[in-house]
């Protein structure tokens, strides 16, 4: 079952962005962020765990899942992969990147993101769909949003809770680099209800929930709120 | 006040993923000589009042029938010092 | 330390051996001497007692599955029958879809957390040596009374396992069900589906030929697990002292599940097996002799080339061992070098155990010495057969005559409004949401419709749309109250849970929860439930693909409810014609389909209201459930119908409750001229659903009901935010929000 | 061999759940006087070769950059005796 639909220009046009996707031993959301990407209009390229270039992509993404089975701590062994060390050295020089669920605990365990994720506090997995605002709309993978914006994507994770030290949580906050909120019931104990950050130039950005798996009406949730992610990083990429 | 500490391990002779999967990382982040890494469950607790024989004996009981569960685990307690 | 090979058995015909120990009567053990010639070695003796156990076997159950074979309906569809691991059924467009449906009961109960998770972990390593990608799962559960200390022990421990083992496999969870009734108290029952697609051209068997192909056992390493009942095997033939100690409880590692579905898939699209199993109950015991005996030729196994976990482990406990996590590949030569790649790139570990020979033994070697030669059919399939005694229940025509018409009713409109209250807040018939919740619904991308929808639906071709449904029921009350009737009203909910979703349905398999054969009140059970699904399988058109059996679920000498539980896999070629089960458009009419009669026995109104049980259940009338799925289908591939709820265990009050709360949008109901307030709103009768019809296609909806002669009432609209019955309540979603979904988090949390 | 323990704890500011449901489950099992209860991790390591100062060292820093997790985690090394 494998989606071969659309692999060239999508409805935007933006058919020539590379975007990989990184599959680490017991990454689950690969193929469905991969067909976000198509229907996005990009280009989805698969990199794998053990892979020592990134063969030209122009963005990444690290897909959901439970990559080594979340064993020690979730992100914790992966962030040691080369294809990690690659990217890793790709963020510092812009490279967009985003994380998403399994994605962020590996850029928070890789210290490209501040903090840390912890066991939710009800202690149990939630699947849920979950309502978010989007505060900071002018990140590579935001710009497609408006600053302010509500969207309802899944959440779905038992290391959800986002922890920081109080002052780098007040930085955060001070230099708008809480990128998204949760809104309603704070669904796992995330410290100020924050969904999901960026870095301080915008290129990296980490969430729990999954926008790729809120891009076609038919499935999962019905709503299309999480297309934006990879719209934006497109635009962002045609225009720079 | 006292701190008692329950160590609970899966039985030597029950699979731990966990354990497992730590120690099959080592190599690539380049740490040899490590045999076997088995992974578990560390409880500190701070009791209050005396700890005598009989406020042990209920945490033995406690760790038995509530901390660890006895079908896959061993577990110790020890008076954290 | 004496090894016992086949030399030394034929030298020591006399050997005393715990034969019995292991479970085997005393004519088994003379039935293996006997196809031996000889006495069987410690090894061979390990072999013969777990495949020939009741579990490998089907001993007890085997004369009666027969039927689903001998009645089965001619069908098409049917790819691959009962007999593999998992049935297979063509889907439309070169897709084929195995499923099917395993019990974990008895682990489940001694450690909920890891009895449950290995029961996924199993049945998808079936799905998976079909040659399919597993795709979704289930998880039909039944606990003790909500209200038992040990449920708050068992339920959150197996929802945990389920959750934790199939999430970090990256299965959607698009179904089950949650069950309370006190006759599971020591005995909870948790049974685990799995569904699988794959391309006809990829199906996979179990078999192993061709002289010189590889056998390759990969995976986890062998330990101890499982094996309990061997150790006195390993205590006979080994000089030295006590063998350590063996593992009472199974421990899964769906992380490395995880890689083994990944990394066989890619050994499949490279076409690399010509045989494959999985390694479950029996562990390599089953699979090398099962893989034989499906081959044309022999089979030897260099066992101390299995890799392991524990290295004290007997030749007798590695043959025994139902580690987690392994599968067995039959590999040509030429090929084995890609095969071991592939593992390697996975991180998972391969090792050629051995090769397919043109003899006709399995033999197995340890460190060079013979200790197996038998033929393998005798293992896998010349088990025991018993003709097991069987009568009906002295008990069962008082139970039956206990009629639940003569339970007090609800005079007033007051009255069935706090009794609808109750009904909808008890644990049976309250939201699922706090387990479900649990289980991630979304991963894979295709998920269509879950929990809890009527059926789990997915697409499994997004360019078409093409999509497979599955939905499993059971009503164990019902099957106590008549065994034949409750597994066909099993059947024929579970085929009105696909159709209503708009899905055709197409094959069946079943989990058969019984107390222990030996009680000939049992064996009757069994064998009318067994009887009536085979009848009704043959009567709706849709076969039994396989399946499984749990026997001995009882506490003491009191068995669980006869507990058949039917899941129905039906196909739909788009599913953006899906029909969910959301009232959600105001004004869209409501209309109720079948016919309502006043059945109460074994009803959940009985259960919650005056805690009884007994009468007779619905009638089943399976030319009806044909007539209604055909016009649930027809009306959702043709735009008739918005929403579509099938009616079962909670009458209509339940289903209109659960369509409402779930569109947020309330409903103006009037009582049919002729029926009772309180029939209309608890009554149980079979081959009932109510559908949402938007105005514009009410003439159409009417015609084509009246055509084709399907009783179809308007009994309302979609209205507002309370629920009004006219002339006797109304009741604000709200409350009924409230009471519906408070009930389960408070139990157990 | 020697075996090596790592214990691993989260910070005292961190919220701990798990710490948390256990210690609000104890009254109820019966258990009383357990003014906190935190759980944290506890890995045992086999090590092969000389438990030198070099060794410990190493296994000092697999702690810091693998085991634990430093934004959050606070951890101990002893050799077990
Ligand atoms: N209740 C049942 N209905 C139909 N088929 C059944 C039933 N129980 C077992 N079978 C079939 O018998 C065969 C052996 O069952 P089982 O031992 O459960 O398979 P496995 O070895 O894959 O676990 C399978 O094909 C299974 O589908
Ligand atoms: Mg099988």
């Amino acid at each position: 079952m494998t989606a071969t639909s659309s692999t060239a220009a999508g409805p935007t046009g933006l058919g020539n962005a590379r975007i990989g996707v990184v599959t680490f031993p017991g990454t689950l959301d690969d193929r469905d962020t991969q067909r976000a990407i198509r229907l996005a209009g990009g280009e989805a390229v698969e990199l794998w765990h053990r892979d020592k270039d990134l063969k030209q992509v122009d963005a990444v993404v690290l897909a959901g899942g439970f990559s080594y089975g979340d064993y020690l701590r979730a992100g914790a062994i992966s962030r040691f992969s080369p294809v990690m060390e690659m990217i890793i050295e790709g963020a510092r020089q812009g490279l967009p990147v985003l994380g998403i669920c399994n994605g962020f605990q590996i850029l928070t365990e890789s210290h490209l993101l501040p903090g840390a994720m912890l066991r939710n506090n009800h202690l149990h997995f939630i699947c849920r769909d979950q309502r978010l605002r989007v505060e900071n709309a002018d990140t590579a993978w935001t710009n497609s949003y408006e600053a302010g914006q509500e969207i309802s994507i899944p959440l779905k994770n038992i290391d959800g809770r986002y922890v920081a030290d109080e002052r780098t949580l007040d930085e955060l906050e001070a230099e708008g680099r809480v990128a998204f909120r949760y809104l309603g019931m704070n669904p796992n104990g995330s410290l100020r209800d924050i969904a999901g950050i960026t870095n301080a130039a915008g290129n990296v950005v980490g969430l729990m929930p999954h926008p790729e798996h809120a891009v076609e009406p038919l499935i999962g949730t019905g709503r299309t709120d999480g297309l934006g992610f990879f719209t934006s990083v497109l635009k962002q990429l045609v225009s720079a | 006040m006292a701190r008692v500490v329950v160590d609970v391990m899966l039985k030597p002779e029950i699979l731990d993923p966990q354990g497992q999967a730590v120690h099959r990382a080592l190599p690539r982040l380049g740490f040899e000589g490590i045999a076997d890494v088995r992974q578990g469950k560390r409880f500190e607790l701070e009791v209050e009042g005396p700890l005598d024989d009989a406020a042990l004996a209920r945490i033995h009981e406690m760790a038995e029938t509530f901390l660890a569960n006895t079908v896959i685990e061993d577990f110790t307690v020890r008076v954290d010092s | 330390m004496t090894l016992d090979t086949v030399k030394h058995a034929e030298q020591t015909p006399d050997a005393e051996q715990p034969w019995a120990e292991l479970g085997l009567k005393p004519d088994e053990y003379a039935r293996i001497r006997e196809i031996l010639g000889r006495r069987p070695t410690g090894a061979e003796l390990a072999m013969y007692s777990v495949m020939w156990s009741e579990h490998c076997s089907y001993k007890s159950s085997k004369v009666h599955l027969r039927q689903f074979g001998e009645k089965a309906p001619a069908n098409d569809a049917m790819l691959v029958g009962i007999g593999e691991n998992a049935g297979v059924v063509d889907v439309g467009q070169g897709y084929a879809v195995t499923f099917k449906v395993e019990s974990h009961n008895h682990p489940s109960y001694v450690e909920p957390y890891q009895g449950a998770a290995t029961g996924v972990g199993g049945i998808v390593r079936d799905i998976l040596a079909m040659g399919a990608r597993p795709v979704a799962v289930v998880d039909p559960l039944r606990f003790g009374a909500a209200d038992h200390p040990d449920t708050k022990r068992v339920l959150p421990g197996v929802v945990a396992g389920i959750g934790g083992y199939g999430n970090c496999l990256g299965l959607p969870n698009i179904g089950g069900e949650v069950v309370f009734d006190a006759c599971y108290q020591g005995n909870p029952l948790v049974n685990a589906g799995c569904i699988g697609v794959m391309k006809h051209e990829d199906i996979h068997l179990a078999k192993a030929s061709g002289a010189g192909n590889k056998v390759i056992l990969y995976g986890a390493r062998t330990g101890g697990d499982g094996i309990g009942g061997v150790s006195v095997l390993a205590s006979e033939t080994f000089d030295d002292a006590k063998p350590a100690k063996r593992p009472a409880v199974q421990v899964g590692d769906p992380f490395q599940e995880k890689l083994l579905i990944e990394c066989t898939l890619e050994i499949f699209a490279e076409k690399l097996v010509a045989g494959i199993q999985d390694l479950g109950g029996a562990g390599l015991s089953c699979a090398t002799s099962e893989l034989a005996s499906a081959g044309s030729g022999g089979m030897r196994v260099e066992l101390d080339t299995v890799p392991l976990r524990d290295s004290s482990l007997s030749p007798e406990e590695i043959l025994m061992s139902e580690s987690q996590e392994r599968m067995c590949a039959i590999v040509e030569p030429d090929k084995a070098d890609r095969f071991l790649e592939i593992c390697e790139k996975w991180d998972v570990i391969a090792t050629v155990i051995g090769e397919v020979t043109d003899g006709s033994q399995l033999e197995i070697f340890w460190h060079g010495e013979q200790i197996v030669d038998v033929p393998p059919r005798s293992v896998a399939h010349d088990g025991p057969v018993y003709e097991r005694p069987y009568a009906r229940p002295e008990w069962q025509d008082a139970l039956q005559a206990d009629d639940a018409a003569k339970l007090p009713r609800p005079a007033t409109g007051d009255g069935l409004r706090a009794q609808v209250l109750q009904l909808v807040s008890s644990p049976n018939q309250a939201s699922k949401a706090w387990v479900t919740d649990q289980y991630d619904r979304f991963v894979q991308g295709n998920t269509v419709l879950a929990q809890p929808e009527d059926s789990g639906m997915v697409r499994i071709d997004p360019d078409t749309n093409l999509g497979v449904a599955i939905a499993t029921d059971g009503n164990g009350r019902y099957a106590k109250l008549d065994p034949y009737t409750g597994a066909q009203l099993a059947l024929a909910e579970s085929y009105r849970n696909v159709a209503a979703t708009g899905a055709r349905p197409l094959a069946v398999s079943d989990c058969l929860n019984f107390g222990s054969p030996e009680d000939p009140a049992v064996m009757w059970q069994f064998a009318e439930a067994t009887r009536g699904l085979a009848d009704g399988c043959l009567a709706l058109g849709t076969p039994v693909t396989g399946g499984n059996v749990s026997l001995y679920n009882q506490t003491g000498d009191t068995a669980i409810h006869p507990t058949p539980v039917v899941a129905v896999l039906g196909v739909i070629d788009d599913v953006s014609r899906r029909t969910p089960v959301a009232f959600a458009e105001e004004g869209q009419l409501i209309y109720l389909l079948g016919d309502t009669k006043e059945e109460l026995g074994g009803s959940a109104w009985s259960q919650v209201v005056h805690g009884h049980l007994g009468g007779l259940p619905p009638k089943v009338d399976l030319e009806r459930e044909k007539l209604l799925a055909e016009i649930l289908i027809s009306a959702s591939r043709d735009g008739m119908v918005d929403a579509a709820h099938d009616l079962s265990d909670g009458g209509l009050i339940q289903a209109l409750a659960e369509s409402c709360l779930r569109g947020g949008k309330g409903a103006r109901i009037v009582v049919p001229d002729g029926l009772d307030p309180f029939v209309f709103l608890f009554s149980e009768s079979a081959g009932r659903a109510i559908v949402a019809v938007p105005r514009s296609e009410e003439v159409r909806f009417n015609d084509m009901c009246g055509a084709r002669g399907l009783p179809a009432a308007r009994i309302g609209v979609i209205d507002g935010t309370d629920i009004t019955v006219q002339d006797q309540f109304t009741l604000p979603l709200a409350e009924l929000r409230e009471a519906h979904e408070s009930t389960i988090p408070s139990l157990l949390t």
